[in-house]
């Protein structure tokens, strides 16, 4: 399976074949290549992932298998990393097609960034070892800054980019600085051997501050609370193809990586402490979803409602992993796929309504995209799979995680808080939808926080509805489907069980993996009548928030005061994101020495 | 002593942070950013040092057998001067163009649309 | 967060986060004691690659992986900064065109001189840490540095018009391009000539030899070109944007 | 841990705290170069020469350029309103 690497080398190459020929552009001809280059290294991955089967491939780059030790990289792919690294491709692909109407300069260049971007990912997804995850992770974050600030559209707000990349880059040199305590401890750098070394070392304080520097690293790229407070200023800046990858795969990426590392690095010296690690995991993810959607709740302007929204549904996934078991982690892995369609689909619409009409706040928008009504179904659907509409995808996947919280002694209040959290989230985005697509209700009040969008320009017909509206139209149904599969969560959990299963992996990795026992799959069942009835009272709850929403209902005046003095923090200062950020990393190495030694 | 590198790898990363987190000049914040970026050098390079090593490189004077510092810290210090230096190029694209648009460096006035 | 709110939490934060970290470091085995196989490492790439620097053996074969995603950082930092740089201008083109000979004629010829003079001596030096990187300190990463100061160097000595004939940015854009290419093509080359993506293909040579090593210095070029490019790109941006427009 | 070693670092750390506390660009954009120096010299004596001469050519050559041609570009964009 030395053939794997390609799914990495083909975008890589074609990218720079791109940018290299990139002064005699060919629009067309670039296009094809892009969406070629994608397309090979989807199918590769696909066979990669026939071939995993129910096991691991690894793949060692340079042709440097290990002797005693590890010396050289490893590819090690299993079903969950193999299968979200088929996600990411997969959702590159309508990223191209919008770019073909998005982007209007340097369209060549552009495709070859974005081109590098998914090998990033990709590559992110399957290596194995801990510093090269830091080079894909650095690699798909630069081409990230790049790419939000790519095609700056006039009204945007250009330090979105800024503020992006610098708290980013703050997570980053965290991420690499808890690498570099992890290499002076145990002198090794693939996860399953750091994992093998650490074992002995126990839950000390320099294991504690580790995994404190590396989460929070991955956090700030998940959006996690408090890491989150770039999302909304580079979701309100970026083109829609890169709001696409954003959205859909991005943030995820941040939660594989912590899932990831915590299994095959953390977990050996922490073996005994997973309670604690639970209830910091999970707490922090009920807290990201319910303050995302609050402030989604809050927001007026499209593109920072949904960079809120996807705040929110980054809280559910971490508390499906953070739940740390198998079914758990097979609900986020399928409700991240079945939610970055919906998410997907929701970016194309929003794109093309705020270019369309030159503007992006619900009141200048009141009413306007009455005309475009494929787009406002494909929104209102989409926003219905965010209210946990059965049989989506996403249902498919709560249900998962709503079974893995009941069956833990001491959580089964998660499910109602996890059905809060869509309700409000998806009723923001319905009455977005029924005051922009259908103009019902009074327009939107003023937004005292946010006047610079207040009339909206003229429309502007030269940008294209049909082929998006079809996209969005094909990204709906491809949520609903996914929910479809048969037998699709059994054969996640297996993959999820895999996953978990620490041992497994190292002896995959490092050899002599003979005495070592398959892991114990739990048996999951189809979503029963809990799931519905959570469904029941999400899609309700969301159509009363809509509701009160659309008319004007005001909120009592201090929870109106308390939201406000949130929405303050999102000052859009670098400083303020960095000191957040660095406050974070404390507070959560603080608590690591606290409860897991 | 034998913990002094490892303390200023420390005292880099938070000195660096409240330059970043205090700056009122964008400019400054990047360059703020690169004191942060050189404490991973400085920890890499520092779990890597053995007392009386030689720099690993073999030559006609120093044979394979003798003791080296660590090639590995040094192959990534260098993998992250160059993230280093493409990062900041990056932000300062970013800071030209914001303040074309904003007509200001002062991060406090950057904060048009908030919340 | 107003500057006084801000102070504070800074203060608390990082005083917090130095504390764990000056925690973490006393359990670091002592200064001077390093875990890692340093020994086993350098013995490795010696005997079996024939590479007398070892931190290049690292950085080009051992974890060339690395390596790969590096290069593409600095590609895609590289374009990016251009682009964003040059957003937004095409509407002076014009006025561009004027106050670029006006650059020109600026400079004074003792500059211009001494920055000609200086360009042989410093492109020779960066050729000879790239290809030498595989023997000795240096190696692509550090002569394409020294290379793109060398352009620069010509770029500001007044030589703006000499260079614009040749078009230096679609010339550095090239090299970019171009460098980061050539690494990926050597890496799948691995999966042609051996079997592993990234392996070591070539022959090894005697070490010392300035054709040993195999694939190392390859990919050491391949960078070298690839760091000019990079380097020389961001750089004629800036100063593009500097001495050519603005100054009204 | 040898005299050169406590030099070194004692000018990394004086280094880095100036440049962080800097509140003038352009003497900071000098200031980070004379850091830069010192954690090349810092490098020379952790035995990693090819660290060191990176840090040189990127601390010495690229970013003090780099970050002085943005100034510039800022100083004439200021001019210019």
């Amino acid at each position: 399976m030395t053939v794997l690497a390609l799914s990495v080398l083909v975008p890589m190459i074609a990218g720079t074949v791109l940018s290299l020929t990139a002064s005699v552009e060919r629009r067309p001809a670039a296009a094809a290549t892009a969406f070629a280059a994608t397309l090979a290294s989807l199918v590769l991955l696909a066979v990669a992932l026939a071939h995993v089967g129910d096991g691991r491939t690894v793949v060692w780059w340079g042709n440097w298998p290990p002797h005693g030790r590890v010396v050289g990289i490893d590819f090690a792919v299993d079903g969950l990393g193999g299968g979200l690294a088929l996600f990411v491709t997969a959702l590159a692909l309508p990223a191209l097609l919008m770019a073909g109407y998005a982007i209007r300069a340097s369209a060549q260049l552009f495709y070859g960034v974005c081109l590098v971007f998914v090998a990033a990912m990709v590559g992110y997804c399957l290596t194995g070892d801990l510093f090269d995850l830091f080079v894909f992770f650095e690699l798909m974050s630069v081409a990230a800054y790049v790419l939000v600030g790519y095609e700056v559209r006039e009204r945007a707000p250009l330090e979105g980019a800024l503020t992006f990349a610098i708290t980013n880059s703050v997570g980053s040199i965290l991420f690499l600085f808890g690498i570099g305590l992890l290499y002076g401890k145990v002198g090794a750098l693939n996860m399953a051997q750091l994992g093998h070394g650490l074992q002995a070392v126990g839950p000390s304080g320099l294991v504690c501050v580790a995994f404190a520097l590396v989460s929070v690293g991955l956090l700030v790229k998940a959006a996690v609370v408090p890491f989150h407070f770039w999302t909304a200023d580079a979701y309100g800046v970026a083109p829609t193809p890169v709001l696409i990858l954003l959205a859909g795969v991005f943030s995820e990426l941040g939660l594989y990586g912590f899932a990831r590392v915590f299994w095959t690095v953390f977990e050996p010296a922490l073996a005994g402490h997973h309670d604690a690690v639970r209830a910091i995991f999970v707490g922090l993810g009920i807290a990201t979803g319910l303050l995302g959607a609050v402030l989604a709740l809050a927001q007026h302007h499209l593109l920072r409602m949904l960079a809120f929204v996807v705040v929110s549904q980054i809280g559910l996934f971490l508390v499906g992993i953070g739940l740390l078991s198998a079914d758990g982690l097979a609900g986020s892995a399928i409700f991240v796929v079945g939610d970055g369609f919906a998410k997907a689909a929701l970016f194309v619409c929003v794109g093309v309504v705020t270019h369309r009409y030159d503007a992006a706040g619900e009141r200048a928008l009141h009413g306007r995209a009455r005309a475009l009504w494929p787009l406002g179904l494909a929104f209102g659907l989409a926003a219905l799979t965010v209210a946990d509409l059965p049989p989506f995808g996403a249902f498919l996947g709560r249900s998962l995680i709503e079974d893995a919280a009941l069956s833990a002694p001491g959580w089964a209040w998660v499910p109602a808080v996890m059905a809060l959290v869509s309700a409000l989230a998806a009723g923001a985005l319905l009455r977005a939808g029924l005051r922009v697509f259908r103009g019902v209700g009074e327009p939107a009040s003023r937004d005292a926080r946010f006047t610079s969008d207040e009339a909206g320009g003229d429309e502007r017909e030269d940008v294209a509805v049909g082929v998006p509206a079809a996209l969005a139209g094909a990204l709906v149904l491809a949520a609903l489907v996914w929910g479809l599969v048969p037998g699709l969560a059994q054969s996640v959990t297996a993959a999820a069980a895999r996953f978990t299963d620490t041992a497994g992996y190292a002896a995959a990795v490092l050899g002599g993996g003979s005495g070592v026992a398959a892991p114990v799959v739990p048996h999951v069942a189809g979503p029963g009548a809990t799931a519905y009835l959570y469904a029941t009272a999400t899609l309700l709850g969301a159509g009363v928030v809509a509701w009160l929403g659309v008319a004007g209902r005001s909120v009592p005046r201090t929870a109106a005061r308390a939201v406000d003095a949130v929405r303050a923090l999102h000052s859009g200062h670098p400083g303020d994101y960095v000191a957040w950020t660095a406050g974070g990393a404390a507070v959560l190495g603080a608590l690591f020495a606290l409860t897991l030694r | 002593m034998t913990v002094l590198p490892y303390l200023v790898a420390a005292w880099l990363l938070v000195v660096g942070l409240w330059g970043t987190i205090t700056s009122r000049h964008l400019v400054q914040q990047v360059m703020c950013l690169t004191v942060v970026q050189s404490s991973t050098y400085v920890l890499l390079l520092a779990v890597g040092y053995r007392t009386g090593g030689y720099a690993p490189i073999v030559s006609s004077s120093v044979p394979p057998s003798s003791p080296f510092v660590d090639p590995i810290v040094q192959a990534l210090a260098l993998t992250d001067v160059v993230v280093e230096a493409t990062v900041v190029a990056v932000l300062l694209a970013l800071t030209v163009q914001a303040h074309k648009r904003f007509g200001t460096v002062d991060p406090d006035r950057l904060g048009e649309l908030s919340g | 967060m107003s500057v006084r709110p801000r102070t504070v939490a800074a203060l608390l934060a990082l005083a917090g986060l130095a504390a764990l970290i000056a925690w973490a470091a006393s359990e670091l085995t002592p200064f001077g004691t390093p875990s890692g196989p340093a020994n086993a490492i350098v013995r490795t790439l010696v005997h079996e690659r024939h590479a007398a620097n070892t931190v290049n053996g690292v950085t080009y074969d051992l974890r060339g992986l690395d390596t790969l995603g590096e290069e593409l950082i600095l590609f895609v930092a590289a374009l990016g900064s251009a682009v964003l740089l040059r957003h937004g201008r095409g509407e002076d083109v014009e006025q561009e065109r004027g106050e670029d000979e006006r650059g020109a004629a600026r400079t004074p010829d003792a500059l211009r001189a001494a920055g000609t003079a200086l360009v042989g001596p410093l492109v020779v030096l960066g050729v000879y840490v790239v290809v030498h990187g595989h023997l000795s300190p240096g190696g692509g990463f550090q002569g394409g540095v020294v290379l793109a100061a060398g352009l620069l160097l010509v770029y500001a000595a007044g030589q703006v018009m000499a260079l614009k004939r040749v078009e230096p940015t679609a010339l550095v854009e090239v090299a970019d391009a171009t460098g980061a290419l050539a690494y990926a093509l050597v890496a799948a080359a691995g999966l042609v000539f051996a079997t592993a993506a990234l392996e070591n293909f070539l022959p090894f040579g005697t070490t010392g030899n300035l054709l040993s090593a195999g694939t190392i210095p390859v990919l050491s070029v391949a960078v070298g070109v690839e760091v000019t490019g990079a380097v020389a790109l961001i750089l004629t941006e800036l100063l593009d944007q500097t001495l050519l427009r603005g100054g009204e | 841990m040898t005299v050169l070693h406590v030099v070194a670092l004692a000018a990394v750390a004086a280094g880095g705290t100036a440049v962080a506390l800097a509140r003038d660009p352009v003497r900071q954009a000098l200031v980070a170069s004379v850091f830069g120096l010192s954690l090349a010299l810092l490098f020379f004596a952790f035995q990693a020469p090819d660290v060191a001469i990176s840090q040189i050519v990127v601390a010495t050559v690229a970013v003090p350029v780099m970050v002085l041609l943005a100034l510039t570009k800022l100083r004439r964009d200021e001019e210019q309103r």
